[in-house]
């Protein structure tokens, strides 16, 4: 097993053209302005949460659909349960994206089901439920604690915990045995399973990461809304993948890293914003992020081709 | 090494003399900037509405309309609120996805100083406190008038069913309380015995349109559809079953709207004009950006109702 | 270069991204002639053995059937000059059943064009049934065949179709000792037959007895060749480690 | 037979489930087998069905076509723009969506099979790329058609024995990719792809042109899918009509079809698309709200993967 990290320089001038593109963004104006920053920083908080799981998750060889509808049920958990207190809120959004992550990986694991229709079964269950619960309506009553949560100056609350979540992804992949073994179930099951790791436990850690993630992002989103909505997230495992995926994470399991997927998420999130500035229709956002990833995944298909077998 | 931070200092001194003559420009210039974020321009009332307000903002002097979509995310709306806000726009208007969720981005445009006005729809009772004003049409009195066409159709009593558009989306929640509340209003003895999603797709209002024949056969009288392909749709529907005798209303007065009620498979509809919605919010928008106050906060266009007696003083717009 | 040979491999090398697996190696195999292939792993035995199946062009060099240069773009091609391989991985559709594996890629067709999946399973059943006569139950994917069955299924495949060179690469390496002993019978029946075959291999044992000549590889580079019935394991097990003859007069090439 | 069998042979339990489905259904709501509702059903999963289909093709050589629901949303507003009030270009309107489906799929097929690119996520790049382009060219609005020509509309409104003509449409080409599939080589080579693609080229098995075809199947169907919207209802909010490309994987795999590919059938992909048409029908007959529908759905959807993963392991 291999876990190479690419040079700095690669990861950031192509994979992705990060650092072109900033460069790019400062002709545009009001890019750099502090109160633009803040607004990226903020729009790219609680997706990063996903990604950082999203990422573990690919890592291990999984894929998960369902952090969506999850980010959905952690949002509206921690607003029906914030009149108990704010960290009781917190805990019981954690604990139920854990179990959505627990069931996932069981359903992977145990079932031997594609992690892809699992985690899709497991998106329309956790939606059809969230909707059914709140009868399709958002759950207001915040207190004035939890909307705080969703301030901050200069830089977002949410972007201060992302920034440590990645940071402790980063040292739980790079720094502690549980890291290695993932990347090693990830790049080849079997040989893992020979040499004794417990690969079907590993894996449901992983989706059970991913869940409580993605749920705690969907709190984080509700602080910052003002609302637990049930329909937020239809793109997010989308745009989760995608950014995971410029980073450099791969479907075939066994790569990836924190660092890769940040610049990824910078790289979508800045672009975003940069067309957003410049006035782009969304009906060419929508095509230039989908023209990306088309020839993203077609780049990286014709890299591997060179490869020796 | 050398190389790359020669040309990152170049490009900086670029970036420096940019965003200098970018100020610079700007400040001269005294141009109106009008931001309007909308939930998703895929939506063809909502791109109607913006294709309007862009032709009509085009055709006045020193002013520029600058739309941002959020493409049915509520959290993309939140962001791009905030972006309108860090142009520091004139005024902004906001079509709100979610009328809860767009309220923390309001109260920033409000901490800035810039005058909002709601348009198509309302933000929460949070939110209006937040407004310079609203103007548009209002999805809870569409549900309202949509009460009043039935109860006039049905002569007071039968039963109906609904057919909604997008479960959890504002606009499907307040066209279904907005009839309810209406029949309660009217001391009607309509009941509503079904409601079912058709995700505003006429395709699946049509499937939602049998299943109501089947389950509830000749005991159903009336059908309110909240927007008028899927009402005309499922009037197709009972027609070719034979129930021609079902009313029908459908909400929006659309091109295809008011062509089911010429042909006799709509009842009803009510109008909702996307370029009157834009040149009210545009005539507005300027006077709020002047400093001026608007002589009414809550301004709804008229949505007259439409049925086969006046269906041709319409020519639908969208 | 070589008279009357079958296939002759000139001046091969094969680059995968900065690896040179193969560097400039020439072979010729003639009818009713078995030449071993050996070497470390990673000599690159397998590699020369799928440039001359067709499975990937080589980077420089040439092929050349009957004397005449020609390019392979993929495995049909290969098999339009009757050259089948058997391969290590033996290259089964698990989900298919054995006839359907045994004609994959040159099914028999109805008048109208559809498949005649009667007649396909019946020659498959009696191609199989000469190489073992128990092997009766073959409307069944191959995943759930034992490993012989599965081999026997490989070998049948390639050598059903009129075949002139028969590439085997480790043929008995997932075999037990019985089957290992009827492979060796089907090499010394092919060779009788005028069948020319390239035999990979790392058994030096196995290699002694079956082939007319040795070829060893190492590096990428051919290093020496040996007529089998003229040498013995040590010599052979020294070149491959050394790259090189004991003898100097016999001198590699 | 047992599931011990090839893949084409392959007996799923679908068609049972359907039956007792179908019992349980008429004795739930009585309504439920008037004729007028079940036309309703056979036509309910016809536009889903027509697209699963294409996606079980896609499916069975191992791929993933996840663009579909886009190619659906073009087909649709294409015929509808190609539909004008003389009449005259029918054949236009209906074929010109379909080769373009089709050339959808040939890019899909080409970055999948000659560049090697991940289907997953290539397909789903493709998807925004043509809800983009769709939405770019009709800036949003509805695209409607008002006088369409009698065929035209016919091809879904117009019945023969009480049956939507749409309906044997699906139905022909369930009985022709059936065919195709089973006996044909095309079908064989695609099954062997599925298997294992490196096997089925060393086999001598043509990869690319086998796997592009695929997806040139795939968007074709998912185009007149499309096409059979526009003529069901001829007027279109083309946002409305997103998204089918997750029921029609969820029929694909209901229906026995192996994500990893090599094993389905387009024919227990039809009897899928039905067993999900009763459910929807007789829940919403029954008044049951959308949330609960899903939760069902979802129920189903990992009920029946596990079913297939628990007999596969077994055999």
């Amino acid at each position: 097993m291999q876990v190479t990290l690419s040079p700095l320089t690669l990861r950031l001038f192509v994979k992705p053209p990060l650092i072109p593109l900033l460069l790019l963004a400062t002709f545009v104006d009001g890019f750099w302005s502090l109160g633009n920053l803040r607004t990226l920083a903020e729009s790219i908080s609680t997706d990063g949460l996903i990604v950082a799981g999203m990422t573990i998750v690919m890592i291990a060889g999984g894929f998960d659909l369902s952090v969506g509808a999850v980010m959905a049920m952690g949002g509206v958990t921690a607003v029906v349960l914030l009149p108990f207190g704010i960290v009781p809120a917190a805990l019981g959004a954690l604990i139920a994206g854990g179990i959505s992550g627990f069931l996932s990986g069981t359903l992977v694991t145990r079932l031997r089901i594609n992690p892809f229709i699992a985690t899709l079964a497991m998106m329309v269950m956790v939606r059809g439920a969230t909707l059914a619960y709140t009868d399709t309506r958002p759950v207001v009553g915040l207190d004035d604690t939890f909307l705080a949560l969703g301030q901050g100056d200069p830089l977002p609350y949410a972007f201060l915990i992302m920034i440590v979540v990645m940071l402790a992804a980063h040292v739980l992949l790079y720094h502690r045995p549980w890291g290695r073994h993932a990347y090693a179930v990830g790049a080849d099951e079997r040989a893992a399973q020979m040499t004794g790791l417990k690969v079907n436990r590993l894996k449901i850690e992983c989706y059970m990461l991913s869940g409580a993630l993605a749920a705690f992002a969907g709190l984080l989103l509700a602080a910052r809304l003002g609302t637990g909505s049930p329909i937020v997230g239809e793109m997010t495992p989308l745009t989760a993948a995608a950014a995971a995926l410029i980073g450099g994470a791969s479907l075939r399991g066994g790569e990836g890293s924190i660092m890769g997927a940040l610049c990824g998420l910078l790289f979508v999130g800045c672009l975003i914003n940069v067309m957003n500035l410049l006035g782009v229709p969304s009906y060419y956002q929508r095509m230039t992020i989908g023209g990306l990833l088309f020839a993203l995944v077609v780049v990286e298909g014709l890299l591997q081709r060179a490869r020796p077998r | 090494m050398s190389v790359s931070l020669k040309i990152s200092r170049r490009v900086a001194v670029a970036a420096f003399a940019s965003f200098m003559a970018a100020t610079s420009y700007a400040a001269a210039a005294e141009k109106i900037v009008i931001g309007h974020s909308q939930p998703n321009l895929g939506w063809p009332y909502i791109a109607a509405v913006t294709n309007a307000l862009e032709a009509a903002g085009k055709g006045m002097e020193g002013v520029e309309v600058v739309t941002l979509s959020a493409d049915g995310d509520i959290a993309k709306q939140s962001s791009d609120i905030a972006t309108l806000v860090n142009r520091k726009v004139n005024v902004l208007l906001v079509t709100s996805l979610d009328g809860n969720a767009v309220v923390p981005a309001l109260k920033k445009a409000a901490d800035a100083g810039i005058p909002i006005l709601a348009v198509s729809n309302e933000p929460s009772e949070a939110g209006q406190k937040l407004l310079a004003g609203y103007s548009g049409p209002d999805d809870y009195v569409q549900g309202v008038i949509a009460a009043e066409l039935l109860n006039d159709a049905l002569k007071g009593e039968g039963a109906i069913a609904i057919i909604e558009g997008s479960p959890g989306q504002s606009t499907t929640l307040l066209r279904t309380q907005g009839l309810k509340d209406g029949l309660a209003k009217l001391n009607s003895k309509i009941t509503i015995i079904g409601s079912q999603t058709a995700d505003w797709n006429p395709v699946k209002a049509k499937d939602v349109a049998q299943a109501f024949l089947t389950a509830h056969g000749d005991q159903l009288k009336g059908v309110f559809a909240q927007d008028d392909n899927t009402g005309a749709a499922a009037a197709e529907v009972f027609k070719a079953a034979g129930r021609g005798d079902i009313k029908v209303v459908g909400t929006g007065g659309t091109i295809n709207g008011l062509k089911a009620i010429r042909d006799g498979l709509m009842y009803g509809t009510m109008d909702q004009s996307p370029t009157t919605d834009a040149k009210q919010a545009l005539d507005f928008a300027v006077k709020l950006a002047k400093g001026e106050k608007l002589a009414e906060k809550r301004n709804i266009i008229p949505m007259p109702k439409i049925t086969s007696a006046n269906v041709n003083e319409f020519k639908g717009e969208w | 270069m070589t008279d009357g040979a079958l296939v002759d491999l000139v001046g091969i090398t094969k680059q995968f991204g900065g690896v040179r697996a193969l560097k400039g190696v020439d072979l010729s195999v003639r009818p009713g002639e078995v030449v071993a292939l050996v070497g470390h792993n990673g000599a690159g035995k397998s590699v020369l053995a799928q440039i001359l199946s067709g499975v990937f062009p080589p980077s420089s060099g040439e092929i050349r059937v009957g004397g005449k240069p020609v390019a392979f773009t993929s495995p049909s091609d290969a098999r339009l000059y009757a050259i089948e391989t058997i391969y290590q991985t033996l290259a089964l559709a698990d989900n298919l059943d054995a006839p359907a594996n045994f004609f994959l890629g040159r099914e028999l067709r109805t008048r109208f064009g559809f498949l005649d999946k009667k007649k396909m399973a019946e020659e498959a059943k009696k191609a199989l049934a000469d190489l073992n006569p128990n092997f009766t139950d073959i409307e069944r994917p191959v995943r759930q065949m034992s490993g012989g069955q599965r081999q026997a299924i490989a070998i049948a495949r390639a050598i059903h179709f009129q075949v002139q060179l028969l590439i085997m690469d480790e043929p008995t390496a997932a075999l037990g000792p019985h089957e290992t002993a009827q492979v060796g019978e089907l090499i010394k029946r092919l060779r009788a037959q005028g069948i020319g075959i390239l035999l990979i291999s790392h058994d030096v044992r196995d290699v002694l007895r079956l082939a007319d000549r040795i070829v060893v590889l190492k590096n990428g580079e051919l290093v020496g060749a040996l007529t089998a019935k003229d040498t013995n394991e040590d010599e052979v097990v020294d070149m491959i480690i050394r790259g090189r003859k004991l003898d100097a007069n016999g001198a590699v090439k | 037979m047992t599931a011990a069998s090839t893949p084409w042979r392959f007996v799923t339990p679908i068609w049972p489930v359907l039956l007792v489905l179908v019992i349980g259904a008429s004795l739930l709501s009585g309504p439920f087998l008037s004729p007028a509702n079940i036309a309703a059903v056979l036509q309910q999963g016809v536009i889903t069905g027509i697209v699963a289909l294409g996606m079980t093709i896609v499916l069975i050589g191992g791929q993933f076509d996840l663009s579909t629901g886009a190619t659906v949303m073009m087909a649709a507003v294409m015929a509808l723009l190609l539909n004008p009030a003389d009449g005259t270009s029918t054949a236009l309107a209906i074929l010109l969506p379909v080769a373009l489906g089709g050339m959808i799929g040939l890019v899909n097929g080409l970055a999948v099979y000659r560049a090697g690119a991940n289907s997953i996520v290539a397909t789903i790049g493709m998807q925004f790329l043509v809800i983009g382009a769709v939405l770019a060219l009709v800036s949003g609005q509805h695209v409607r058609a008002d006088n369409m020509s009698e065929i035209f509309v016919s091809l879904s409104r117009a019945r023969l024995l009480g049956i939507p003509y749409s309906v044997y449409i699906f139905l022909g080409l369930v009985i022709a990719l059936s065919v195709m599939m089973s006996s044909t080589v095309f079908g064989r080579h695609v099954y062997a792809l599925g298997g294992d693609i490196e096997a089925a080229r060393r086999a001598g098995v043509k990869v690319v042109r086998t796997g592009i075809a695929t997806y040139v199947i795939s968007g074709m169907l998912a185009a007149l899918a499309g096409v059979l919207i526009a003529s069901l209802v001829g007027n279109l909010d083309p946002t409305a009509i997103r998204g089918y490309e997750f029921p029609a994987l969820t029929a694909a795999v209901l229906g026995g079809t192996s994500l990893t590919g090599g094993v389905g059938r387009p024919a227990d992909t039809a009897a899928a698309i039905w067993v999900i048409a009763v459910i929807t029908n007789v829940m919403t007959i029954l008044n049951y709200q959308y949330p609960v529908q899903l939760l069902v759905q979802g129920v189903v959807l990992t009920a029946a993967v596990a079913f297939y993963s628990w007999q596969r392991a077994r055999s």
